[in-house]
């Protein structure tokens, strides 16, 4: 706590678009009066201020290479709650994608020779190096519910991350579903929390807020065959937010 | 009551006169499909839809409401949420307004629920007669729906250029007195209701195999069937046609409060039973873990249980949730396929 | 005299990067700007995935500049395909990229710029010192983002624009809204003039190359030729003629060069290439900031932003107007005419010129991609600045000339994290 | 289907015109920490209200800002005279919330709701009471009930368990109702430690211990979901008739008043039916155990 009593949080970002940063930013448009509530000790995207005494950690990006991971664990040490910002700090997110070809060739193909001048690793979500306590899901993260999970979190109150799919949201906002245009959508399986603003907005949910915690991955697999996807369409769909998610469950299954 | 005759310019006419003095809403076109929407002039409005994504429940029983409104400080001094406006519900059908009929059951029987009954009384419904079946998924000739006798304050018929009105409550009746340019229906009107409805009734398939009044004993004997493993297997879990259905009432309850951590609010919201959590208790428990059970949940409250509690049925036919499963899970073939094994078992 | 200013990771800019500098015997050593951001490698990810990913993939290389990845993506499968925009989709196209460049020139000005001027750290102790100047920060910068929400449903990772047009329309009475709210955002666009006007910049003069694209009839955003100062005019498909990759080991980003050491593009740029096709209202800014082009003061790289905050405010009322006249009709996006197919799209990103360049294959999928990031091309002439910069400053105190050095590295507006998103050439 | 009948209930909201989801404040006069997990709150009601509850009744407790939980109330009427209290468990939410509260803070609240035990009924008999773990808060209400009119009812008989000795609740009542003589209490734990002497193993290891006249004897049990089924089983083995066993079953309740369907089971609402059921009620109720 500072002086005044009010909780200390910083932002952290590891490989990212710093997108979910700016929604954070952006956050701030609708509900100026945060900054009454917590005091923002760290935020390099928008401050230089710089304190190290914060109870909250926001961290944004996955981790992609062995040299972030002690910056992970100093942060670890200080924050009491650390909270994973976005599907590149919860699942890995589009990072992920890199992994699907074999590593020293992709490095080769952006950097040619030079690749061994940069440092990578597979992308990794932040809970595969330091023990994470909530997540804040979504590629970006939706303002309304980092705005409630700041809430949450001040009253001692477990987030509200739904573990419902999106079609609930999509169903309750009336829109067309996605599936009577003849195009496929990942709703079904997807956690939601969005507002389904993919198919509000007429394009398909991507599970960019990776799968809930129950999916019932075979029959949705069913859903996609019969709406003519191949398998490997399937496993490109599958892909890409939840790449990480889908091959750890594939290799849970050995 | 004698039979009233609107004319669709008159009818347009009384609903801009209504605009002035109530919230009004109605069927509208959204995206190649329809939703019952608040309208501001009468343009807005298709009278002659197949069905709305949403059933008009949600003006009675909104997606989300304020219960009221604390604040922390002083333990919580506690206000009332905010009014509703005196509404008109323009265009229900049959189908809906006997799941109307239901929830107002459900919601003034018991514990009285002063949120749902404020609004329901503010609410003026002026339903219409179906003269097509929406679509292959609607059997709300099987449910006993097709028609309603009564629940609406105005019932019409359309007749081509005009409305037949059936009056059905003095709410009604004063609506159109105050609002609408209305003629007496004359003998050609009557003998034109007559043939429009009797055309009508033949148009509308049967869709179940069994008369409904067998439902709730062919679902009683059937609480061990394996077709509710088969269901469970298929089901995502959505939640779609928990959703959309016109008679599902359950709602979840939570505090929600604002960043000064002082003010707040209670709030209800649409839940549902096919998902996960809807059951689960301290301690992880969860009381209908599979979506089997679930699903078997769903069916028992739509053809049993809500007809044991409530004297109706849980289900009126419209055919939405049909429409929106993504696995082809639909009453009339649970349904059906409950009364063949039961056959064929017997 | 001996001084070594070492910003590690320099704050307030998009992405990571350090500013070195020693200074031995009154002499400058040494002079980097590392980019030491985590590369990601968007260019080996995009290859096997469907061409309609790519835009929702790309976007995701930068946050703020995430509309116009996805516009330089689409043009690029777009071209590659043959497919032709309605006049429709080019109104909507357009309004969601001015959304953009009033979104991120917004935040640069008011929340990465004007604290160095105020003599703060950070936006948020302005929040008590100077209220009216972050309140109106925030109102323009939500003005902004609700405008690209309203056509494509975000800002940060568009949704609704899709290969060929959108999936999504806004409504009249949504647009009607939008224009009050432009108008009456000008008592505001105003009132940043003013506060810009009044800004003491610092002084400092480095002509260059500018680059930046170029239409006749439009100071061009997406689309146009490529254009520098220096007289050079190629057509997209001919980028590399004019950017020059390179790379050096202290930074993840590539450097790019044409005709001089280093070359420039941004605001900056497009100001001194394509001032004639500014708005009038956006001129009379210009005038009462004390521009005409060529202007060749780096920092005032930010003042060119709020020119363009000008010009994008008001073209964004003439295209929403072009829209309530003519209506917005709900349509299929245009179709493909080929594959497969190779295509370059180029936009003018709050930062400079993007380009993006795919070979999309027989089955959709693409099988060769590069991207050419505006804060790739312009590190290169940052370094440059710096070395004239420093003499200037290695006199000040260490603390000021950190801050000295850090305000030119900011006045680009670096975008880091996109810089090491690039996405190589493969010939 | 047997039916389910309704006993005498408390009417808390007269008039219909009131809002059932309307909480009333009262304030917290007391609060007792009982193990790591539990503590006992003290609620004074609003001057001149009485709460006029049967046992086995429940409480939806407000934390507002944090949300409602239901609540048995754990005293019984005879002991409650404007004030009433709860054992609550810090599980999730609201327990947690309500376990920072201090004496002199507001709570809301709404009920009485359900239906309690038809005591009166068991007037005459001996009652068995075979509560687990957190089981004894709805319990303790019935328990000081029949011990505070103890000349009209038989023999009473407590077999309570609890995971380990930490987590025994009400430890000088139990001490108290183990030194009275018209009491014979067993108490045991899953798992012991240095300071336990007593019994060891799940509750129903105690049946061993006694000997009952089955026709003259109310088994009522209430703990955790999966203790159900083998309590019945030996209640049923000592031959008690289903119509004179009695529990009191925990679902997931929002409302509390029969609408959100939260705790359905089968066709009933345990919060209106229940959470109180004779075993004849719901034997037939494939959902309930
Ligand atoms: C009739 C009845 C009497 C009860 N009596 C007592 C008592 O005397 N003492 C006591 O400590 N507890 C009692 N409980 C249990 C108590 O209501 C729950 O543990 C409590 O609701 C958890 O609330 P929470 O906000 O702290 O937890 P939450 O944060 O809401 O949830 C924690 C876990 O509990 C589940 N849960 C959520 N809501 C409920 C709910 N309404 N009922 C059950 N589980 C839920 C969630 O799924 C989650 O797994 C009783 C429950 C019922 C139904
Ligand atoms: S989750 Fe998405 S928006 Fe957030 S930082 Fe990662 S790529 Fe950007
Ligand atoms: S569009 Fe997608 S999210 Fe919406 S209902 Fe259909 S499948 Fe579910
Ligand atoms: S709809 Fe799907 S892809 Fe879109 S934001 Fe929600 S979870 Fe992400």
């Amino acid at each position: 706590m500072s002086a005044n009593g009010k909780p200390k949080i910083a932002f952290f970002d590891f490989t990212s678009c710093e997108g979910c940063q700016l929604t954070v930013v952006d956050s701030l448009q609708d509900h100026p009066e945060l900054l009454n509530v917590v005091e923002i000790v760290q935020f390099r995207e928008a401050m230089s201020e710089k304190g190290q005494d914060y109870q909250i950690a926001f961290i944004e990006g996955s981790c992609t290479r062995e040299s972030d991971e002690a910056r992970l664990k100093a942060i670890r040490e200080q924050a009491s709650v650390v909270v994973a910002l976005g599907t590149c700090a919860h699942l890995a997110g589009v990072n992920a994608l890199k992994g699907l070809h074999p590593l020293e060739e992709v490095r080769k193909y952006v950097y040619g020779d030079k690749w061994e001048w940069y440092e990578t690793y597979d992308a990794r979500p932040i809970d595969a190096v330091i023990p994470v306590d909530f997540a804040i899901p979504g590629c970006p993260i939706d303002r309304n519910e980092f705005i409630a999970v700041v809430k949450a979190l001040l009253l001692g109150k477990k987030p509200p991350i739904p573990d419902y799919p999106v079609c609930v949201e999509c169903r309750l906002k009336e829109n067309v579903c996605i599936y009577t245009k003849g195009k496929v959508c990942l709703g079904p399986v997807t956690r939601a929390g969005c507002g389904a603003i993919c198919p509000t907005y007429g394009s398909s949910c991507e599970a960019c807020r990776g799968f809930i915690s129950n999916p019932n991955q075979d029959s949705m697999k069913d859903v996609l065959a019969e709406a003519g996807l191949s398998v490997d369409d399937i496993l490109q769909i599958y892909t890409m937010f939840t790449t990480y998610q889908v091959r750890e469950k594939l290799l849970q299954k050995g | 009551m004698s039979l009233t005759i609107l004319s669709k310019q008159a009818f347009q006419d009384f609903v801009a006169r209504m605009l002035a003095d109530y919230r009004v809403a109605g069927p509208t076109p959204k995206n190649g499909s329809y939703v019952f929407e608040e309208i501001h002039d009468p343009s807005e409005l298709c009278m002659d839809y197949p069905t709305t994504l949403l059933p008009p429940k949600k003006f009675l029983l909104p997606t989300k409401e304020v219960l009221f409104k604390y604040t922390r400080q002083n333990g919580g001094v506690l206000q009332d949420p905010p009014e509703t406006p005196p509404t008109v519900l323009l265009g229900v059908h049959t189908c809906d307004l006997h799941a109307i009929q239901l929830l107002d059951t459900v919601f003034s029987s018991g514990h009285y629920d002063v949120h749902y009954m404020n609004r329901r009384k503010k609410t003026i419904i002026v339903s219409i007669e179906c003269l097509s079946p929406c679509d292959e998924h609607s059997f709300c000739k099987s449910m006993g729906t097709l028609t309603a006798d009564e629940g609406y304050d105005l019932h019409l018929t359309d007749l081509g250029d005009r409305y037949a009105v059936d009056v059905g409550t003095k709410a009604g009746e004063e609506l159109l007195a105050k609002y609408a340019t209305v003629k007496t229906a004359d003998k050609e009107d009557i003998q034109q209701l007559n043939a429009v409805i009797s055309a009508k009734w033949p148009k509308f398939p049967y869709r179940l195999d069994f008369d409904v009044s067998e439902l709730p004993s062919i679902l009683e004997l059937n609480m061990k069937s394996p077709l509710w493993q088969e269901l469970g297997d298929r089901c995502l879990a959505c939640a779609a046609c928990t959703n959309v259905c016109p008679t599902c009432f359950c709602f979840d309850v939570k505090d929600e409060v604002e960043l000064n951590l002082v003010d707040g609010q209670r709030v209800r919201q649409w839940d549902s039973c096919q998902l996960d959590e809807f059951a689960t208790v301290a301690g992880g428990h969860n009381f209908r873990a599979s979506r089997a059970l679930r699903q078997r949940h769903r069916f028992m409250r739509k053809g049993k249980y809500i007809l044991d509690a409530h004297k109706h049925l849980g289900c009126v036919g419209c055919g939405r949730c049909a429409r929106a499963c993504l696995v082809d899970i639909t009453p009339v073939g649970v349904f059906n396929e409950l009364y063949r094994q039961q056959e064929a078992g017997s | 005299m001996n001084k070594r200013i070492d910003v590690h990771h320099v704050t307030r800019v998009e992405g990571h990067g350090n500013i070195v500098v020693e200074v031995e015997n009154g002499e400058l050593k040494n002079c980097r700007f590392e980019v030491v951001e985590t590369p990601r490698f968007f260019e080996a990810m995009l290859r096997g995935r469907p061409y309609t990913e790519a835009s929702h993939i790309t976007s995701r290389i930068c946050g703020i500049c995430a509309t116009g990845h996805a516009t330089a993506s689409l043009r690029a499968s777009e071209k590659a395909l043959g497919v032709e925009l309605s006049e429709q989709s080019w109104l909507l196209r357009k309004l969601t990229f001015h959304g953009e460049i009033l979104d991120s020139h917004i935040l640069h000005v008011y929340m990465l710029v004007a604290p160095d001027f105020l003599g703060v750290g950070s936006v948020i102790p302005l929040v008590g010192s100077h209220p009216e100047v972050v309140l109106r920060a925030l109102r323009m910068k939500k003005l902004a983002g609700d405008l690209c929400a309203m056509v494509t449903g975000r800002h940060t990772h568009p949704i609704a624009m899709v290969v060929g047009g959108f999936t999504h329309f806004p409504k009249m009475s949504e647009l009607e809204a939008m224009r009050q709210r432009l108008i009456d955002l000008r008592k505001d666009v105003e009132a940043t003039v003013e506060l810009f006007s009044k800004l003491p910049w610092p002084e400092f003069e480095r002509d260059t190359e500018y680059v930046s694209l170029s239409k006749p009839d439009e100071y061009a955003f997406i689309d146009g030729d490529i254009v520098t100062s220096d007289g050079v005019r190629v057509p997209p498909e001919r980028y590399k003629e004019v950017t020059n990759e390179f790379m050096v080991p202290h930074s993840t980003a590539k450097f790019t060069r044409n005709k001089r050491e280093s070359l420039m593009v941004g605001a900056l740029a497009r100001f001194n290439n394509n001032y004639d096709l500014l708005h009038p209202k956006a001129k009379e800014a210009a005038a009462a900031l004390g521009m005409k082009p060529k202007v060749t003061n780096t920092f005032l790289n930010s003042a060119a932003q709020v020119v363009e905050i000008v010009h994008s405010t008001e073209d964004s009322i003439r295209i929403i107007e072009e829209l309530l006249n003519r209506g917005v009709q709900p349509e299929e996006p245009a179709p493909v005419k080929h594959m497969p197919g190779e295509g370059v799209g180029v936009a003018e990103v709050p930062r400079g010129l993007l380009i993006h360049h795919y070979a999309i294959g027989e089955d959709g999928r693409i099988t060769a991609a590069n991207c050419i990031i505006p804060t790739n091309q312009n590190i290169n002439n940052l370094e440059h600045d710096m070395r004239a910069w420093v003499p200037k400053v290695m006199h000040k105190p260490e603390p000021q000339m950190q801050l000295d050095l850090e305000m030119l590295v900011r006045a680009y507006d670096p975008c880091i994290s996109c810089s090491v998103h690039v996405l190589k050439i493969q010939s | 289907m047997v039916a389910i009948a309704s006993y005498p209930q408390t009417q808390v909201y007269p008039t219909i015109e009131q809002d059932i989801y309307l909480p009333y404040l009262a304030e917290i006069a007391d609060i007792r920490p009982m193990t790591a997990l539990e503590k006992v709150f003290t609620i004074e009601l609003p001057k001149g209200m009485s709460l006029g509850h049967r046992p086995g009744q429940f409480m939806e407790v407000s934390v507002f800002g944090v949300g409602e939980a239901p609540i048995s109330i754990s005293s019984s009427p005879s002991r409650s005279n404007g004030t009433f209290e709860l054992c609550v468990r810090k599980v999730g939410d609201v327990t947690t919330a309500l376990h920072s509260l201090k004496p002199g803070d507001k709570i809301g609240l709404r009920g009485p709701f359900g239906r309690g035990f038809p005591y009166e009924n068991f007037r005459g008999k001996d009652i068995l009471f075979v509560p687990g773990g957190l089981g004894l808060a709805p319990l303790r209400s019935l328990i000081n009930q029949v011990l505070d009119e103890r000349a009209l009812y038989g023999r009473v008989i407590i077999l309570y368990g609890a995971r380990n000795p930490g987590e025994l609740l009400f430890k000088d009542e139990l001490k108290a109702w183990g030194e009275r003589d018209d009491v014979e209490l067993y108490v045991t734990v899953d798992r012991g430690d240095e300071t336990w002497s007593g019994n060891v193993g799940v509750v129903t290891t105690l049946f061993k211990h006694i000997s009952i006249y089955p026709r003259n004897t109310v088994g009522i049990t209430c703990g955790p979901p999966v203790m159900y089924r083998f309590v019945l089983m030996e209640f049923f083995g000592k031959g008690i008739s289903e119509g004179n066993i009695y529990l009191s079953l925990e679902r997931r309740m929002k409302c509390g008043v029969g609408k959100c369907g939260h705790c359905q089971i089968n066709n009933i609402y345990a919060c209106q039916s229940g959470p109180v059921f004779s075993y004849r009620e719901i034997k037939g109720l494939e959902e309930a155990l």
